[in-house]
């Protein structure tokens, strides 16, 4: 794969007060960015567990974003922070497994910020298109690894890539 | 893209609308021109010092432009009477970079040879060629040139004026040629490679 | 002692030498270290933006990357001409607000084997550098001889104050540095209305009468408050208001004798420098006048200006915004 | 390693699959037919029974084809591919329980908000809502069976902020026979509203209407009225709230004083009153704001007091025929419990020093709109008559400049809604008592609401002249003979495409309204939000304005936005109806999102227990175990992701129900993945 094409994975987690409020208002003033971002929801950013990210890598994600309440507005009134610490020491066990650090990124989106959230993820999305794929697991969940559409469940999948036609 | 029947469009009988004007200045217009968010306040036609000497406010200008009236707004003397006070920038209310505007209205019209009164083009391009040849300008021999060739009733009292400057070594005849010319040149004839394409990619 | 890289500009060396000549003057005692970006260009003034855009911006930063090879250590480019200031500034900002520009310059300086980098420099007028990082106390101590009983209008013109894309100014519009450092040098400095209106730009070139008019209420205004004279920091309105009064005065009929000197020849006089070697005389409309007034042990009274102080009778009155008068930052600015 | 962690597929589960169209919301991006087909077949290994697309699940035929499929397929679990959960999860899980299903086993993903609306490729698109539902079957087969928390309601109410909304808010819920502690921060309840003359369009005068409303809320027996008075902290959640209030000394016994205004008339220092009189008159130091302030107990100005700053004086003590003036007096902090809270704490107005081209603060004449308002008021400083700042001159001229401060970036880039018709009465006021010819100078008018254009219509009747153009600028440098000694408007008239510059006597700035400087710290205080201008943000802008994302917390007047008076009202009263409500219920379900120690896991290591911010969690010395308080804990989930034995559980966000969703997402799920040795 080239990295013209590499339509890399990306998995975001977002809390359920300000950074998925704010996916919600890009959605609902329809603001555009890249489809390869795929969220999970959780009450809070200090919710998130360091597993979470690896497993996301482990699962072949190529990056992963970590939204929350900016600080000072946390819903917890301050478990942001937690997360903030955390993402500094997962970065550095990323390195430390050999891996970019950039792959794992924090933003602060109020319920507000909608047009912050989609420019970052659509920011995201090409740092990690430079730093190209991460091989990983074989599967990697790109869209684009998954069969063709057109294909029956049990039909093989074709060489290569399966280009999604624009 | 000329190809506009303006006598028709002075008529009354067809509205001119290219509608590509817009893109077109915002893209050989410097940083991010906001054009297309003027609420037509009339901020800067308020602000403008010189605005009794236009043919039209600058939000008359950027109201035309925005319906796509290329041959009104390439022939009007607007961006020529701007005198980048920037009092209109910082007061309105979007934003919009309109002493940045003017400059690229007054390269666009120059490049259409649209704006009949050749007094401040001439001005601009005999700036430009000095600069270009020196790689410093010497304004006040400039200015002389320039009113002797424009203004020639004017001249008694400017030669007054100009001998004064003379005497009082405020005048050059000539500039001084920077060191490095040919870098200058380089760079320049680069830069405009540059903006011919700059100009085909905004001109969409 | 703050080194700083100096850009002149063209009007420097001719109409503005007085400029140029009081300003090497007076660094010294003030503790400004000012080094020249060798071999610069012209900025191309107001005249270059009108052509075309890429060539435009290349022209100007060509100096900032002379300058940014030439900094070592030091990141502060000084520029003492207003059309300069805002040429550099501006190039500078447009580049890091729209990183295609950034590229298309980039492009063409490397055929001058040039390279420079959005923001790595800050551009600074030269006022901003004295009473922002001299600082007005500073100033206080040098001065040996108060200019006082000069009755002086502070005259920015536009380009120093506007656009003013750092936010270094206190107001776009009543901005209040070059007022203070006036006063920290002993002279009264009036209230001026039209402290940063237009002095008429290139327009004196292109179209007399409208500068005629710009430079009337200039002129005229600051006449009006009894001014002994104007002080500014632009060549080319110092040229404009000075070289072209009488011209004005013939046109509208006046008789207005208000000279305009440069901001920094009323430093070097307060610092006890002779006004010969300042520059003094090189100007059109004497200042000989206003000059013998310093030294007066009791100036003559003037009268006051017209009345806009509000007496302290009645309602009363907002006090001034003490802070910067405006917001930070502009909102929303979206980069594209 | 196998992919999906080596899990078996929980076939015993049966799970249907529903995909809605939104109308062409969802569909006209995404291809949902073939993301029901492709759950249908592709996941059917995990579980999926049925999967159906249809036109608008949150339809009542969309929610009894769920309620069918439970009972007639089966089915123990529910994935609804829609929009936000935050939008319909209640009515589906309200769906789910109907039909018998325990509504937690409902799983809802976002294929609107976070696919259709911002991706345009429906390739892409469709490839991708396929993902997000594929993470919510893997994530559904996790769920477990819950039941929510039920919370009593307490039935008192604090309503913050004693201007209008705050008094009508408080008065409803009295009304009704609800005890409210309603807190001032200022010495009298009134607010903004009480600073005003005529109220617009109908020109109805503010005190005339706002006083009985203030006395009304004076003497309620089931209003508690803390003014001088401000809310230091919040503790607890919906319900049973713990608030703490500061009562700042009046340095005055009320229980003594009888407000007859001895202390006043007799204190020696003159202070500007920058509050109430807009800065345009004075005060004592010792001072009620206004003469029918509700409490009518005056305060102390400490910092400008004579006695405090030089410790002599105590004229006010000397004459006051009760003895009620008391230097010695504390503030008193106090404690109330409430089940609900209303914050209605207004707005500031935009600072028009700020426009500098404006000359407000430089140019004596050049007024504000709440300037104007005090100098209408009969009760103001100039007794109602509108004069320049000499105190004495009526103006022959005035000009209005609207939207001083709004729709500008330099600014508030917002509209201010309330300054169009303002300057308007001004307009109107201006002509009928002084006969003064006036300008107003607009960008738009906008006077949308009821008879609001009528008065519009009036004031151009009355000769008003309209500049439809933004100011450029005020000066007091005259160019052209008839300007001395004026003030100049320069303006660009954009309807007859000239620059005009107007002389008058006279420029009132009809200023913007912002929010309160400490509304970012308020909001944090109570746990809900602001917008990026400042404003508190509702539950819901359409549906759900005057609740926020907090349970418990509501809000109403400008503090949510600018608002005129008929708005701030309605609002005010709303707040309370929805307070009503819930003390009606007299308790509440609460999402059971809680955490848990599983203590036989438990090392007693304690790193949890300094991560609650809540202080749920307590440590038994004994058992060496820690243990949550469900009554406290709120959900977060930190703990839960702290704790290094893996000890904690968290309910609705458990790890297996997040690493199952990331399996889901990743489509390691699928059958070909599952097989695949790596």
């Amino acid at each position: 794969m080239t990295n013209e094409t590499f339509e890399p994975t990306i998995i975001g987690f977002t809390c359920n007060w300000c950074s998925y409020r704010a996916a919600d208002l890009a959605g609902t003033s329809r603001l555009k960015y890249p489809a390869n971002i795929r969220l999970i929801r959780l009450m809070c950013s200090g919710r998130l567990d360091p597993t979470f990210v690896f497993k996301a890598i482990a699962s072949g994600a190529d990056g992963v974003m970590i939204t929350g309440c900016h600080p000072g507005e946390c819903h917890y009134l301050e478990q942001n922070y937690k997360a903030l610490r955390r993402f500094q020491l997962m970065r550095r066990t990323l390195q430390g497994l050999g891996l970019e650090p950039a792959r794992l990124k924090l933003v602060w989106a109020s319920a507000a910020e909608g047009a912050k959230f989609a420019a970052e993820v659509a920011a995201f999305v090409e740092e990690i298109r430079a730093l190209g794929p991460l091989h990983w697991g074989k599967s990697n969940g790109r869209l684009a690894d998954a069969p063709a559409l057109s294909l029956p469940a049990d039909a093989a999948e074709p060489e290569g890539e399966v280009e999604v036609a624009a | 893209m000329l190809d506009v029947n303006l006598e028709r469009v002075r008529a009354g009988l067809r509205t001119e609308e290219d509608l590509s004007l817009l893109h077109e200045v915002s893209a050989s217009t410097a940083g991010v021109s906001r054009l297309e968010m003027c609420i037509q306040c009339g901020t800067c036609g308020g602000s403008c010092p010189s605005a009794a000497d236009m043919d039209h406010t600058p939000r008359m200008l950027f109201a035309m432009l925005r319906a796509g009236m290329r041959e009104f707004v390439l022939r009007s003397n607007t961006p020529w009477i701007c005198v980048s006070c920037y009092h209109c920038v910082v007061r309105c209310p979007q934003n919009v970079h309109i002493a940045d505007v003017m400059y690229s209205l007054k390269g666009m019209a120059i490049k259409a040879k649209l704006y009949q009164d050749s007094t401040a083009p001439d001005f601009s391009r005999t700036f430009v060629d000095m600069v270009e040849d020196y790689g410093r300008s010497y304004e006040f021999g400039l200015a002389t040139r320039h009113y002797l060739k424009h203004f020639p009733l004017r001249l008694p009292g400017m030669t007054s004026m100009a001998f004064g400057m003379l005497t009082k070594e405020r005048m050059t005849i000539t500039p001084k040629r920077i060191k490095n010319i040919r870098q200058l040149k380089a760079i320049l004839k680069r830069a405009k490679e540059v903006e011919t394409s700059n100009e085909a990619g905004g001109a969409r | 002692m703050s080194e700083y890289l100096l850009y002149p500009g063209c009007s420097m060396e001719s109409s503005a030498k007085a400029y140029y000549d009081s300003l090497m003057k007076v660094a010294e005692p003030l503790g400004l270290h000012l080094k020249e970006i060798e071999d610069w260009n012209c900025c191309g003034a107001t005249e270059y933006l009108g052509i075309s855009l890429t060539p435009a911006y290349a022209l100007i930063s060509r100096n900032l990357a002379l300058a940014a090879r030439q900094a070592n250590g030091t990141r502060t480019v000084v520029a003492p001409c207003s059309a300069c200031y805002l040429n550099l500034a501006k190039a500078d900002y447009y580049m890091r607000e729209q990183p295609r520009l950034g590229h298309m310059v980039n492009e063409a300086l490397a055929a001058g084997d040039l390279a420079y980098e959005p923001g790595s420099l800050d551009v600074r007028h030269l006022l901003d550098v004295i009473v922002y990082d001299i600082g007005l106390d500073i100033v206080k101590e040098k001065v040996v001889r108060p200019l006082t009983g000069l009755r002086v209008a502070p005259y920015l013109g536009c380009m120093v104050p506007r656009p003013d894309f750092e936010h270094r100014w206190s107001d776009h519009e009543h901005p209040v540095e070059l007022d203070q450092l006036l006063k920290a040098l002993g002279a009264e400095v009036i209230d001026f209305p039209l402290k940063t209106h237009c002095c008429g730009g290139h327009m004196t070139q292109i179209g007399p009468d409208t500068a005629f008019e710009l430079i009337r209420r200039l002129v005229s205004s600051a006449d009006t408050y009894h001014a002994d004279l104007m002080a500014t920091l632009c060549p080319m309105c110092q040229l404009n208001v000075d070289a072209y009064q009488g011209e004005m005065n013939r046109h509208f009929g006046t008789s207005y004798h208000m000279p305009v000197v440069f901001f920094t020849q009323l430093i070097g006089l307060a610092l006890g420098l002779e006004a010969k070697e300042l520059g003094f005389g090189s100007e059109m409309v004497s200042a000989r006048k206003a000059l013998a007034k310093i030294g007066l042990e009791a100036p003559e009274p003037v009268a006051a200006a017209p009345a806009k102080a509000h007496k302290a009778e009645g309602l009363p009155m907002p006090p001034p915004l003490t802070r910067r008068a405006r917001k930070g930052s502009r909102e929303g600015e979206v980069k594209s | 390693m196998t992919g999906g962690n080596g899990r078996k597929p929980e076939q015993q589960e049966r799970i249907g699959v529903y995909v809605c169209h939104c109308g062409s919301n969802i569909a006209g991006v995404v291809d949902v037919q073939q993301v029901a087909e492709w759950a249908a077949s592709r996941l059917k290994h995990r579980g999926v029974v049925v999967a159906r697309d249809y036109k608008f699940m949150c339809s009542s035929l969309g929610q009894e084809l769920v309620e069918r499929d439970i009972k007639e397929l089966g089915l123990t679990r529910v994935v609804v591919a829609a929009c936000s959960p935050h939008l319909h999860e209640k009515t589906f899980r309200t769906a789910c329980a109907r039909a018998g299903l325990n509504p937690f086993l409902m799983e809802m993903v976002s294929i609107r908000e976070q696919v259709s609306w911002v991706h345009t490729d429906k390739e892409i698109a469709t490839l991708k809502a396929q993902a997000v539902v594929s993470g919510g079957v893997e994530r559904v087969l996790h769920h477990v069976a819950l039941e929510p928390l039920r919370v009593p309601i307490h039935p008192a109410t604090l309503v913050v902020g004693g201007g209008i909304a705050g008094i009508q808010a408080a008065l409803e819920i009295a009304d009704a026979g609800f005890h409210v502690y309603l807190v001032e921060r200022e010495p009298s309840i009134g607010g903004h509203m009480a600073q005003f003359d005529k109220t617009f369009p109908t020109l109805d005068c503010a005190a005339c209407i706002l006083t009985p409303r203030m006395v009304q809320a004076w003497g309620h027996p089931n209003i508690t009225l803390l003014t001088w008075s401000e809310v230091e902290k919040v503790e607890g959640y919906v319900g049973s709230f713990n608030v703490t209030i500061r009562r700042r000394a009046r340095k005055i016994k009320e229980e003594l004083c009888t407000g007859c205004g001895i202390c006043q008339e007799k204190c020696p220092k003159k202070v500007v009153d920058t509050i109430y009189e807009a800065g345009l008159g004075y005060r004592k130091a010792v001072y009620t704001p206004f003469a029918q302030a509700v409490p009518k107990f005056p305060v102390m100005d400490v910092e400008n007091c004579i006695y405090f700053q030089k410790g002599t004086c105590k004229a006010c003590e000397k004459f006051c025929p009760t003895n009620a003036i008391d230097f010695k007096q504390d503030d008193v902090v106090m404690q109330v419990e409430v089940g609900n809270i209303i914050l209605a704490t207004g707005y500031e107005i935009f600072d028009a020093r700020k426009v500098s081209n404006y000359g407000y603060g430089r140019l004596a004449n050049v007024f504000t709109s709440l300037e104007m308002e005090r100098l209408t008021n009969a009760a103001g400083p100039t007794n109602g008559r509108i004069v320049l700042r000499d105190g004495k001159t009526v103006p022959e001229s005035v000009g209005v400049i609207h939207c001083v401060g709004s729709r500008d970036r330099n600014f508030n880039n917002y509209c201010s809604v309330i300054c169009c018709m303002q300057s308007l009465k001004f307009a109107h006021l201006v002509h009928e008592r002084t006969g003064a010819r006036v300008y107003n100078f607009y960008i738009d008018m906008r006077t949308p609401f009821k008879d609001y254009d009528e008065f519009y219509q009036r004031v151009m009747e009355e000769g008003t002249l309209f500049v439809r153009g933004k100011v450029a600028e005020v000066t007091d440098a005259a160019r052209l003979p008839g300007e001395e000694g004026k003030l100049i408007i320069q303006v660009e008239d954009t309807l007859a495409g000239k620059q005009r510059r107007i002389p008058v006597d006279m420029v009132i700035l009809s200023v913007g309204l912002e929010p309160r400087p400490d509304a970012n710290e308020v909001a944090k205080r109570f746990g809900i939000s602001c917008s990026v201008n400042g404003w508190f943000i509702e539950k819901h802008p359409k549906l759900d304005p005057v609740a926020t994302m907090t349970e418990g917390i509501y809000i109403a007047g400008c503090a949510q936005g600018p608002k005129d008076i008929p708005a701030t009202v309605s609002q005010g009263a709303a707040a309370a109806a929805r307070v009503l409500g819930k003390i009606q219920q007299k308790e509440m379900a609460l999402e059971p999102v809680r955490a848990s120690v599983v203590e036989e896991q438990c090392s007693g290591c304690r790193i949890c227990n300094g991560l609650c911010p809540f202080n749920a969690i307590t440590f038994h010395e004994d058992r060496m175990v820690s243990e949550i308080n469900p009554a406290l804990c709120q959900g977060c989930g930190t703990c839960v992701a702290a704790c290094p034995a893996g000890a904690i559980v968290g309910t609705v966000f458990s790890n297996e129900q997040v690493l199952a969703q990331i399996d889901g997402l990743m489509l390691l799920n699928l059958e070909e993945s599952l097989g695949t040795p790596s």
